[in-house]
């Protein structure tokens, strides 16, 4: 049955995305590790680690996707939960720390020691597991997002309304995770991590098997998502995004549908963060900043909405952008970008995927998904 | 007349817009198997009514009951909806970004939890079923077409397929024949006459000739509620309903 | 290999921070470019490499080990806030980078990889508060800040040391507020009341970036005067002010190891040559810039004695190096990799510029650990060999903090 | 202005009351203020203040204002003023022209704190007799703060001398104030008590609670602690209504940064996160005209902003039209889309800001007329919020009868319903919606004008904005404009409701929590709209 | 006159009127029949200007308004009456009445009452929202809206849709008056056959984006405009 789902979601498409993934997988050790440094085909730890970064947020995007371009729910917030699943791992990273910090506190990361905590708070209990670490990357979010929107959804809270409270949500985070009282070390963050599972978090073996894990993690939720897109739920998503109302008639309970889409869309994101955290070195309340959600929600739109392999390709288009022009043209570089999303917007309406769409959809065997010209599908969308 | 043997009961039904009364102590009551249509100028209420039978309105009083039992004015859409009314809008409210098959399957009788629809997978009847819904509504070349694509009236019968696929035990049809030929109104008769007796259904229309081609007994409303019951010429005669409704 | 050395600059262009950042970004331009007047370093050309790590603290550890591993520059000056620092550190210390950070900050920290130009608390703080307790006999204290580490480690540090020093409970308050507020309304009529209890009342204030602004427009509209309660900052110098309209702020004060106003041949020629290379007469300069022109200097002079840019010799080198600061003495590197400076404490003056009330009598070296902290007090730096450790326990007798 | 005037009664008066002789007395003090740095000057002036002659006043306020140097060639003691390219000086105490200097040839003698804490003390008790009503004032009211017991005997002359009911109330609580520092008889003591009470401020509450935990008897323990418990009582009701205004003031600030998003968004649909950019926009365009008028016509200065008004609103609005013809008018329809390529936009503008401008913040000086604080019972209002309140209200009011009374406002909510079928009915969409856009954006520009007043003109001033704004509109109900008023002020009131209790952090958090929840309660805002014609 | 001259019009890659002519007399009925889905509404949407199309021109009054804009269509006078009444949701009656001033010149600008005489219901709805108005109602205020243009060609799509029988024949009373005063073209939509008959001075019969019957009421009878209804 399993099989059939995951099979089920398997077009031409997804066949590209995980070929293009598992050719990742097996390049990148190979020319990180083995190809000798000198040579044009060796490949640097520091550009494995910002693939590997570019992947994370290609998950999370991947997660915003579901949700906005499938069911129509435009999360200015999703980064929270990308931060939540950061810090669940940070917290763990924090632990490995052990007396390797500044202090020399076995227990207290150093933020704890300065600010003059005697103890452990008892939130930060069991994060010096990695099994509870790693389950609580998925719980923290999930709940989250469950608590969240169950209540907002059955109070049918839709549209703009839902974003702004998303919105909200995120900077209420964002300015509680500043607080040092927190207990999450303000707006420093966690950092200065040292090892993961016992293995130097710096050495190059840990940072190519961080980015095989990412890889991993982003093939894996890319074909839940495509085989729930396939589904008669991902019809019955798209219906919801469309004309909630008319599906409610219909008999479905569009509360659950959406409750269903978004936690899971929040424990991809948070796991997202988790695998990002150890990749950069810092998670700090920065990445709850509603900018942070919009710049997730701006991948999507430019890889093209409602084409999981978009947002895949939004993310790491952008981000690799940023990542060229801040170093390229340092003083010019918003202008390179705020330009390259006018004209996304005014020359490819459904993001760049839209233009493979279009390209395809003159081949006989194209189906003509999507509506017809972007129309139907956004007037009533957000 | 007792609530226990209808399938549908209205009681002392009241609904007010900003003080406008748009539903006034409107009573009314199906049997199973019945089909009623309803008549009465714009603005009566009548799709008013079906927006409280359905849950989209609730009212500020009265009663509404389904097989006697179901209180409907505690129940969201979705529950009333599964309990077996189904509802065809007066605009035509199709899936503009799914296909016209997609919109039959969605429509289609079928576990409704998010579980049963993931693992769904199209059997041979439902398949058949969705054929022989296409056929009934012409559609059938088009069935790879977006709904959105659609014309005002294909539209229509896409949404009367629909209704037919989710198979509910009673039917509210709003104004179906609107923008549809004259051949076609009779054809939309002769399939309503069909599905009544195993089905109860409610047929709102200002088409004389297809309420007349229905043969049922007609309730006219006029400002929220009930002006006259009775068959089509009985009414037709109601110099009360000649006045507010048929005209000279 | 190449015939020039290359220098990284790591300042936020854009973004928040790009208020502050930019202006040091340019400053070190300034310097790279007098210094290849002067025919480089080791006889080649500097050239500096600029990027721009936007305000965002990921990104800066990313852009600083792209400096280090595609550029492969020999050293990299950048950095304001705290969390970029410590979101660069690991970078520095896994890639054996130099790091010159030019900013007053909370202390608590010594790198190995990194040298701390600008200020630590008792370089600041201490002697503002000091000054304040002596001079303006102040009895009563608002501690204000923008709410994260600098200000909440500093404010620790003050409290513990107004208390050793017999201030009472109640006549601290302890103030804080997010990034960028703007409606001072109320915390500064509060500050009002507490200050109208009789005892003579001082605000410490920490208020970082953009929040100043409204919160001195604030100060200034609601008529609280120097003269009745000083506000002492030690995030506002001369670029801050340059947005204000100082009228109404005539006598709050600042504390800082350099002012604008300072009046030393030194610093009139580095006014001068600044002015110039920014073509603009209005330009302002400020203890951060100042801090970075003494870290530069000390490189280039670590780097001329060790003859290499190689990271390890010049790190060693850098200890007990010695070059002019603005301010008319010289600044020396310390082995905890801090340097000594003068602490100067100004007073706003109609013209935008501070004028020095106080100056310490000499230099006083920046003391990473601070003695009023209970788990720092007993901690030393000392990068030099045999010791070379950032965080030597004085009791234990170990390096690595309190434990093993 | 009003400095010189004093300066010269005050001048006045010295020369007709002493005599030369006194004057000659004074000036080897005068001397000495030059000398010996911040002690020195702090030295002389206590001198000055405990020989209290009048006529010494020319002399220290020309130290406060900073205009006494030291001639550097003789040791001088002048006063100097700017003239032409030097400084010309005249003689503190006797005002005669002494000569001319160049800059280099002088020394400014500096003061700090603890000096202007002293001139203005010491002036206080020097011109309680000044015939200046004003001047007398604010001199019991320096004596007040300064509870100088120096000033007593003078003080006493002055009450009995004063003519001004209101002027020697102040004196009397001076009186009462150095008593209370000083000491008194009980029955001195007992009055002093009456007299701060009926005060009732801050100040005399210090004073009364001093008295109140040491006073020297038992009945002037009690006297006093029913006088605090009084005065708190009073404060108490004063500080509630001063919250009150905070939060109007808040809330018409929000108002200001949302009212051109309810257009732009409210009404058009676009999300448009440019709209802080439109605002900085506006805000730096007050600065472009101050620094205008500042270099070409530096006596309208004081009018600046009200020139800016229009220009900012003419500015922003062309950039909002510029933006709605090359970009947002291919989007209608899409309005996902609209919140992309306007982030993009928004970046752009910052940076070309950033560039144009340089990353720092500008000044924009507030006039006169902004400046400063009254006071209206017990409340502090500032000039500068009270004008802010009563220009968002204005514009709220504005745009609401342009919207809602005129054709141009029917235009433009048919446009933004049905595009297609507004053109159809002959309404030229194209325009209307370019004029539309331009509205909120010029609109956005004039709250950039109010917000150069209180925060940083810098790149950075709309992205502090935008997130309050979109709550704002959000909040209210998007499409009602009553929604944004109200919701600006309900958000803003509660913000200073929860600020002194919970802090300004965890203020800002219980306020997004508390939207959150109230969005549950109304999923479409306060005002929501109701009835089929939205669902549709 | 309104003369229609081969016109094509596409959506997307589906080609919905292939060279389509058809002319409708100032003082005449010219009823547009068809079954569902044969590219009625998509002529009038062309005729009115919401559709460009993709070949042959649209002249009216001797002008080729082909390249206009709806607006300056509207302004020539000619108003439309759109299948789905198309109202402004949130104006009240009285506004969406109001919206029809646009093209006319400020002295002209008022609401005729042949309007309230003829749906009373509007008179009396005048400050509800169009949107909360009743299907029916929200077609009488579409029509009324058109007539507040004073429109010399007023095209009619479908208006008997979903209106009570008394108001139908109003609405049939109104257009021959409207045509009876001689200064007035009408195209109109009709599903409603014998609506349709009574009013029709000249017949367009659709079928599959194609005009496959035209011709004068006296030249054309009746049987031969059904054959194109029925099934
Ligand atoms: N949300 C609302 N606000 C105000 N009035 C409303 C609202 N909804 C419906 N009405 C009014 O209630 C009355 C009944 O409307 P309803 O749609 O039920 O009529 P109807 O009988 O279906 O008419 P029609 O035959 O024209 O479709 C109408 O007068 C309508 O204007
Ligand atoms: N927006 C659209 N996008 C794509 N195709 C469309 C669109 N609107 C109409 N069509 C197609 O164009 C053809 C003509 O449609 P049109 O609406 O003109 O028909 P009609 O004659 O008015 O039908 P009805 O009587 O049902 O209103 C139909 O096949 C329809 O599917
Ligand atoms: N180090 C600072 N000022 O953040
Ligand atoms: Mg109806
Ligand atoms: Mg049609």
């Amino acid at each position: 049955m399993l099989t059939r789902f995951f099979l089920m979601g398997l077009d031409r498409k997804a066949g590209l995305v995980l070929t293009v993934l598992a050719l990742l997988a097996v390049l990148v050790p190979v020319m990180t590790l083995v190809v000798p440094e000198g040579s044009p085909w060796h490949l640097s730890i520091f550009s494995v680690s910002l693939l590997g970064k570019y992947l994370c947020f290609a998950l999370l995007a991947l997660a915003l996707d579901l949700v906005w371009g499938y069911v129509g729910i435009l999360s200015l917030g999703h980064a929270a939960f990308f931060a939540l699943g950061g810090y669940a791992m940070g917290m763990y990273l924090m632990r490995q720390i052990g007396p390797r910090g500044v202090y020399g506190n076995p227990i207290l990361p150093d933020f704890m020691v300065f600010l003059n905590w005697k103890e452990l708070p008892w939130y930060w209990l069991g994060f010096d597991h990695f099994a509870f670490a790693a389950l609580m990357v998925l719980v923290v979010p999930g709940v989250l997002a469950f608590a969240f929107g169950w209540f907002a959804f059955r109070s049918r809270v839709t549209g703009v309304y839902l974003s702004i409270i998303t919105q909200a949500l995120t900077f209420a985070l964002l300015l509680a995770f500043f607080r040092n009282d927190m207990g999450f070390g303000g707006n420093n963050g966690l950092t200065d991590f040292k090892e993961i599972l016992g293995y130097d978090i710096q050495a190059p073996g840990t940072r190519v098997g961080l980015f095989l894990a990412t890889v991993a993690a982003l093939a894996l939720s890319y074909m839940i998502a495509s085989g729930i897109i396939a589904s008669k739920l991902g019809k019955v998503l798209v219906a919801i995004r469309d004309t909630e109302s008319r599906v409610r008639f219909l008999g479905y309970d569009t509360e659950s549908y959406k409750l269903f889409a978004w936690t899971l869309s929040a424990c991809m994101a948070g796991v997202a963060g988790a695998l990002y955290v150890p990749q950069v070195g810092i998670i700090n309340p920065s990445e709850f900043a509603p900018a942070s959600s919009i710049e997730a929600v701006i991948w999507v739109a430019v890889g093209g909405r409602g084409t999981l392999a978009g947002a895949i390709l939004g993310a790491v288009l952008v981000n690799f952008g940023k990542s060229y022009f801040t170093g390229a043209l340092p003083e010019l570089w918003l202008f390179a970008l705020g330009g390259l999303f006018v004209l996304v917007t005014l020359f490819l309406p459904k993001g760049l995927l839209g233009l493979w769409a279009q390209l395809t959809a003159r081949l006989p065997s194209g189906k003509g998904k999507g509506a017809p010209n972007g129309k139907t599908a956004d007037q009533k969308g957000m | 007349m007792s609530a226990e043997d209808t399938l549908l009961y209205l009681d002392g039904v009241s609904v007010s817009f900003d003080g406008f009364r748009a539903l006034n102590n409107l009573s009314l009551t199906m049997m199973p198997g019945e089909m009623r249509a309803i008549i009465g100028p714009n603005g009566a209420g009548k799709t008013t009514m079906m927006d409280v039978i359905t849950g989209k309105t609730r009212p500020d009083h009265g009663t509404i009951l389904f097989e006697g039992e179901t209180d409907l004015t505690k129940l969201r859409e979705a529950g009333i909806a599964n309990l077996g009314i189904g509802r065809k809008f007066q605009r035509p409210t199709v899936f503009e970004p799914h296909t016209v098959w997609d919109n039959l399957e969605l429509a289609l009788k079928a576990p409704r939890r998010p579980l049963n629809t993931l693992t769904y997978a199209i059997g041979r009847d439902d398949r058949a079923r969705i054929e022989e819904i296409l056929d009934i509504t012409r559609l059938s070349p088009k069935r790879e077409r977006l709904a959105g694509s659609l014309s005002h009236g294909e539209k229509q019968w896409l949404e009367i397929g629909m209704l037919l696929a989710q198979d509910p035990k009673l039917l509210l049809v709003d104004e179906p024949v609107a923008g549809m030929t004259d051949a076609e109104t009779e054809q939309t008769a002769r399939l309503l006459c069909d599905i009544a007796g195993k089905h109860s259904v409610i047929v709102v229309e200002h088409d004389m000739s297809f309420v007349r081609a229905l043969g049922v007994k007609v309730t006219v409303l006029a400002e929220g509620s009930v002006l006259a019951e009775g068959s089509l010429d009985s009414v037709s005669a109601n110099q009360q309903v000649i006045d507010v409704y048929l005209g000279r | 290999a190449d015939d020039t050395i290359k220098v990284g600059i790591l300042h936020s262009l854009s973004g928040t921070m790009a208020i502050s950042e930019t202006t040091l970004k340019d400053v070190m331009l300034m310097l790279i470019d007098e210094q290849n007047k002067k025919g480089g370093v080791l006889g080649k050309k500097l050239e500096a490499v600029v990027v721009d790590p936007a305000s965002n603290w990921p990104l800066f550890a990313e852009k600083a080990r792209e400096l280090l591993t595609k550029d492969k520059v020999a050293a990299v000056f950048g950095c304001w806030t705290s969390v970029s620092r410590k979101s660069v550190l690991p970078v520095f210390e896994e890639l054996n980078g130099l790091l010159f950070y030019p900013v007053q900050y909370e202390g608590e920290e010594s790198s190995r990889n990194v040298f701390y130009t600008g200020a630590a608390p008792n370089q600041q703080a201490i002697p503002a508060v000091d000054y304040l307790m002596s001079k303006e006999k102040v009895q009563r204290w608002v501690l204000a800040g923008t709410d994260y580490v600098y200000p909440r480690t500093t404010n620790k540090i003050l409290e513990a040391y107004l208390k050793g020093k017999g201030v009472k409970d109640e006549d601290i308050k302890i103030n804080y507020t997010p990034f960028g507020h703007s409606d001072w309304q109320s915390i500064v009529a509060d500050i009002k009341k507490f200050g109208s209890a009789g005892k003579k009342t001082a605000v410490v204030s920490t208020i970082n970036g953009d929040a100043n602004v409204p919160f001195y427009k604030e100060l200034g509209n609601q008529g609280i005067k120097a003269q009745d309660i000083p506000v002492v900052a030690f995030s506002v110098g001369e670029e801050e002010l340059a947005g204000i309209d100082t009228k109404p702020l005539l006598g709050h004060l600042a504390a800082w190891n350099y002012f604008q106003s300072v009046d030393t041949p030194i610093n009139a020629e580095f006014i001068k040559n600044w002015k110039a290379f920014t073509k603009n007469d209005k330009r302002v300069t400020n203890d951060p810039m100042e801090a970075h022109y003494i870290g530069f200097n000390m490189w280039v002079k670590a780097v001329e004695a060790a003859g290499t840019v190689a990271p390890d010799a010049v790190i060693d080198s850098m200890i007990g190096v010695s070059v002019p600061n603005l301010t008319g003495g010289y600044s020396a590197m310390l082995p905890n990799h801090h340097i000594t400076k003068p602490v100067l404490i100004g007073e706003v003056q109609e013209n935008g510029q501070f004028e020095t009330v106080s100056k310490t009598p000499g230099l006083v070296p920046g003391d990473e650990w601070s003695d009023f902290l209970p788990d720092s007090k007993d901690l030393i730096s000392d990068w030099r060999k045999p010791l070379s450790c950032g965080n030597f326990n004085v009791k234990t007798g170990k390096c690595g903090g309190k434990g093993s | 202005m009003r400095r010189a005037f004093r300066w010269l009664l005050a001048a006045c008066v010295a020369i007709a009351t002493t005599s030369a002789a006194l004057a000659a007395d004074l000036r080897p003090l005068v001397q000495t203020m030059g000398s010996g740095g911040y002690a020195g000057t702090e030295k002389a002036l206590n001198q000055l203040s405990e020989a209290g002659d009048p006529a010494a006043v020319p002399v220290i306020e020309a130290l406060q204002a900073g205009d006494l140097y030291v001639r550097k060639a003789d040791g001088l003691v002048v006063i100097a003023r700017k003239a032409g390219a030097g400084f010309a000086l005249t003689d503190p105490l006797s005002g005669a022209v002494v000569g001319e200097a160049a800059s280099g040839a002088i020394d400014k003698i500096k003061i700090n704190n603890a000096l202007r804490r002293s001139i203005s003390a010491t002036l206080g008790a020097l011109t309680l007799m000044s015939p200046d009503p004003a001047t007398r004032r604010s001199a019991a009211e320096a004596v007040f703060k300064s509870r100088d017991a120096n000033a007593l005997d003078t003080l006493n002359t002055a009450i009995a001398k004063e003519k001004d009911e209101r002027i020697r109330r102040v004196m009397e609580q001076a009186r009462a104030a150095v008593i209370l520092t000083a000491g008194a008889s009980e029955g001195d003591t007992q009055t002093a008590i009456a007299t701060l009470t009926a005060r009732g401020d801050r100040d005399a509450l210090a004073l009364l609670s001093m008295i109140a935990a040491s006073g020297a008897t038992d009945a002037l323990k009690t006297a006093a602690a029913g006088a605090v418990a009084a005065v708190e009582q009073k404060l108490m009701f004063w500080g509630a209504l001063q919250n009150l205004w905070y939060g109007l003031s808040l809330g018409s600030v929000l108002l200001l940064a949302a009212i051109g998003l309810a257009v732009t968004f409210g009404v058009m649909g676009v999300i448009n996160m440019a709209h802080g950019e439109m605002v900085m926009i506006g805000a730096y365009t007050t600065f472009l005209v101050q620094q205008g008028l500042r270099t070409y016509a530096p006596g309208l200065t004081d009018l600046s902003i009200l020139l800016a008004l229009p220009a900012a609103f003419l500015v922003s609005g062309g950039v909002g039209v510029i933006i709605e013809r090359s970009v947002i008018r291919w989007l209608y329809g899409r309005p996902l889309e609209t919140l992309l390529a306007t982030w993009g936009l928004s970046l752009a503008l910052q940076q070309a800001v950033r560039s144009l401008f340089g990353p720092t913040n500008r000044e924009v000086s507030a006039p006169s007329w902004m400046s400063g604080a009254f006071e209206l019972g017990g409340l502090t209002i500032t000039y500068g919020r009270l004008w802010i309140v009563v220009f968002a209200f204005a514009v709220f009011a504005a745009l609401l009868v342009a919207l809602k009374r005129t054709w141009f406002g029917l235009s433009i909510r048919a446009v933004t319903q049905n595009r297609p079928m507004a053109n159809a009915m002959g309404i030229r969409t194209a325009r209307v919606d370019a004029l539309t856009f331009g509205l909120g954006s010029g609109i956005a520009g004039l709250a950039g004008v109010a917000l150069s007043q209180i925060d940083n003109v810098s790149p950075n001033l709309g992205q502090s904005y935008i997130i309050d704004s979109f709550m704002v509109v959000v909040f209210g109900g998007v499409g009602n404009l009553w929604g944004t008023l109200v919701g600006a002020l309900a958000l803003g009131s509660l913000n200073k409701f929860l600020e002194p209790y919970a802090g300004a952090v965890l203020g800002k958090i219980l306020v997004l929590i508390f939207i959150i929840l109230f969005i549950q309660r109304r999923p479409r805002g306060l005002f929501a709209l109701k009835g089929r014609a939205v669902e549709a | 006159m309104l003369d229609v001259r081969s016109v094509d019009l596409h959506y997307g890659a589906a080609q919905a009127l292939r060279g389509v002519s058809m002319t409708a007399q100032i003082g005449k009925v010219t009823c547009l029949v068809g079954r569902n889905g044969v590219g009625k509404s998509s002529l009038l949407r062309a005729i009115i200007g919401l559709k460009p199309v993709s070949g042959g021109a649209i002249h009216w009054d001797g002008a080729d308004v082909t390249k206009l804009a709806p607006a300056d269509r509207a302004r020539r006078g000619i108003a439309y009456v759109p299948q789905g009444r198309e109202i402004f949701p949130l104006l009240t009656v009285r506004e969406n009445l109001l919206t029809g001033y646009a093209p006319l010149p400020r002295g002209k600008r008022s609401i005729p009452d042949e309007v309230f005489e003829l749906f009373p219901v509007l008179d009396s709805m005048l400050e509800r929202r169009g949107g909360d108005l009743s299907g029916g109602q929200q077609q009488q205020l579409a029509i009324g809206r058109a007539l507040v243009t004073r429109p010399r060609l007023l095209v009619l799509d479908e208006p008997t849709e979903g209106i009570q029988p008394s108001i139908i024949k109003d609405i049939g009373r109104a257009i021959s008056y409207l045509r009876d005063k001689g200064d007035m073209a009408i195209v109109l939509v009709e599903q409603y056959f014998d609506f349709a008959r009574d009013l029709a001075d000249d017949w367009t019969v659709m079928e599959r984006g194609e005009v496959v019957l035209a011709g004068s009421r006296k030249a054309l009878n009746d049987e031969d405009v059904r054959q194109y209804l029925t099934v």
